[in-house]
């Protein structure tokens, strides 16, 4: 298996993940949003997949390179940028190292430069952010995922459209952390952390 | 409780039609009516139509947006001629009436929009 | 002087499209670039649409303005990839480009259109 | 002559001369505003003169109430709702007086509680109030409006579309301070003030 196997088959799994789900992020974004993260995302990784499929990619910097550009083209939302910059950032990465740890940490990094979110604030960062750090010490396990998701239903949000709910946000959980409990499943299902 | 609605009158037909569908998306139980412009052309306000948009309304309790003064004007004459409820609230237009109709849609009551309202510039 | 110019993003085709005509009004020699939603049926924003309203301008310092948080990021990662100079505004969209472009119409200095926006609440 | 004739010949003479000065009230309005307050008050009177022309008023109420509402409805600028609240105002004063110091006190009452401009926020106030203050003194001449008109060139707005201009809108006269000097010398020459 070449090197940008593991991680293109991924993104192939994260893309059909997220198009079965589509209606469940968009009833998320529903109750605290303007009910479209699902409709987003879904453009979006449609429009990556576009790009992938059939593509060669020697190097990971290019495929990160191609997935993040199509995300802040395509997206139309929030979510665009914030994925975008997250892809865009490991993209730079990958050109010193190929290590998972190194590279999701740029991605939070990116998210973070981005959207200036602190952990707390109910955004996809809540899920990023532990998962990052357990990838680090080597322990992500599904249910890493699976707290971290379910930690954003009692935050207020204070940052994105839920903000303007202050209150009224709390008990619901951020569509865009699921949407990143979705990549981070998938990563881990597609072994790229095995070896 | 009686039911609340939202107003807005803009200067321009275009900003009040895109307000009307920003506004929409998150909150569509809410009764949204919007003026702009003196007809779809021109730019500028009325009595007439601010008085209509009250009108329109199918609810008593009304909360007002505007964007320039004149607009402003206006709706304060409208509201003397109705015998509905209208506040008007001095905020950015597209931001203040997006955030009073989420938080409407979520069932806030008026004492706690207007707070959010008050501190909403911090928000964005 | 270098030449200044003025850009908004928009969420929606129609908030975009009714803000130049109301800052045309009282700016009509000012480069003004609008860009409003995914496109004109779609609400959102994008990278591609904020980068081109920042190309299209035949000014190289510009003054942007957006209405909700994603239209800003996309503005931050498009000004990141243009040589331009670009400084964003977190004020209202409507008010806080319309205080801009008449105050750049008259020939006010940047320093001094800042001045006004920070207090620009206070003026509606 | 019946107690409304003088009135209407004002009002009549008032409207030639704002249809006969739209480009001049424009230019003004260019200079520190949208440029439309020509336009706005040439439409304004056009409706006032369509209202009037050929209607018999056994009552000053009747004909000031019919000017303002029209005025209200037509102008389409700030400057509708001032002078039409100024003639609303009016028409509730003639219920109770036909004397012109009361008449138009009332009317500036009605700009006032309207606009909330205080004398020197470069607005029409700055032609009403002193101009006011001279009819009820028994002292109003042509002079009189000039100085007040002349005065809004130095003031800095603080009120109306002006004052976003801030510091620049100062060197200009002020549009509604002009036209409401048309107002007051066509009251004048009208003779409305005389016996
Ligand atoms: N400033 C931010 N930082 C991090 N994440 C954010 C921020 N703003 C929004 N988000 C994320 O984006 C998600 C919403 O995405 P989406 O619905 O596609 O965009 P939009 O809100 O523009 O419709 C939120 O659930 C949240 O996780
Ligand atoms: N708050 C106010 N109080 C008194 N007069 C005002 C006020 N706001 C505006 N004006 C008057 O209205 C005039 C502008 O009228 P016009 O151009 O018809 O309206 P707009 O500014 O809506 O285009 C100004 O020159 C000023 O005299
Ligand atoms: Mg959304
Ligand atoms: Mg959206
Ligand atoms: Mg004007
Ligand atoms: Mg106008």
């Amino acid at each position: 298996m070449d090197k940008t196997e593991k991680w293109i088959n991924w993104i192939t799994h994260f893309t059909e993940v997220i198009i079965e789900h589509k209606d469940d992020l968009n009833g998320l974004d529903s109750a605290i949003g303007d009910g479209d993260h699902g409709s987003n995302m879904d453009r979006g990784v449609k429009a990556v997949k576009e790009k992938i499929d059939g593509a060669d990619y020697d190097e990971l910097t290019d495929l990160f390179k191609d997935i993040g550009m199509r995300l802040v083209s395509k997206v139309g939302g929030a979510s665009g940028p914030l994925y975008g910059s997250a892809f865009i950032s490991m993209a730079k990465a990958a050109k010193e190292s190929q290590e998972p740890a190194v590279l999701l940490e740029a991605g939070l990094e990116g998210v973070v430069k981005r959207g200036k979110a602190d952990p707390g604030e109910k955004t996809m960062v809540d899920v990023w952010h532990p998962v990052v750090n357990s990838v680090k010490e080597g322990s992500l396990t599904q249910s890493v995922i699976d707290d971290a998701l379910e930690s954003t239903k009692e935050m207020k949000a204070t940052k994105g459209r839920a903000s303007y709910l202050g209150e009224r946000s709390i008990g619901h959980i951020d569509p865009g952390a699921q949407s990143s409990a979705y990549l981070f499943t998938t990563l881990l299902e597609a072994g790229v952390l095995d070896d | 409780m009686e039911k609340t609605g939202i107003i807005i009158v803009s200067h321009v037909y275009e900003i009040a039609e895109g307000i009307h569908r920003l506004i929409k998306e998150v909150a569509a139980d809410v009764d949204v009516q919007v003026v702009g412009g003196v007809d779809i052309k021109e730019i500028g306000t009325s009595f007439d139509t601010a008085l209509a948009a009250i009108n329109n309304s199918s609810a008593k309790n009304l909360l007002a947006f505007y964007d320039l003064g004149s607009a402003k004007m206006n709706l304060e004459m409208a509201m003397e001629m109705s015998d509905k409820t209208v506040k008007i609230y001095d905020v950015p237009v597209v931001e203040g009436s997006y955030t009073a109709a989420a938080l409407l849609q979520a069932g806030v009551n008026q004492e706690n929009i207007e707070e959010q309202l008050e501190e909403m510039h911090n928000v964005k």
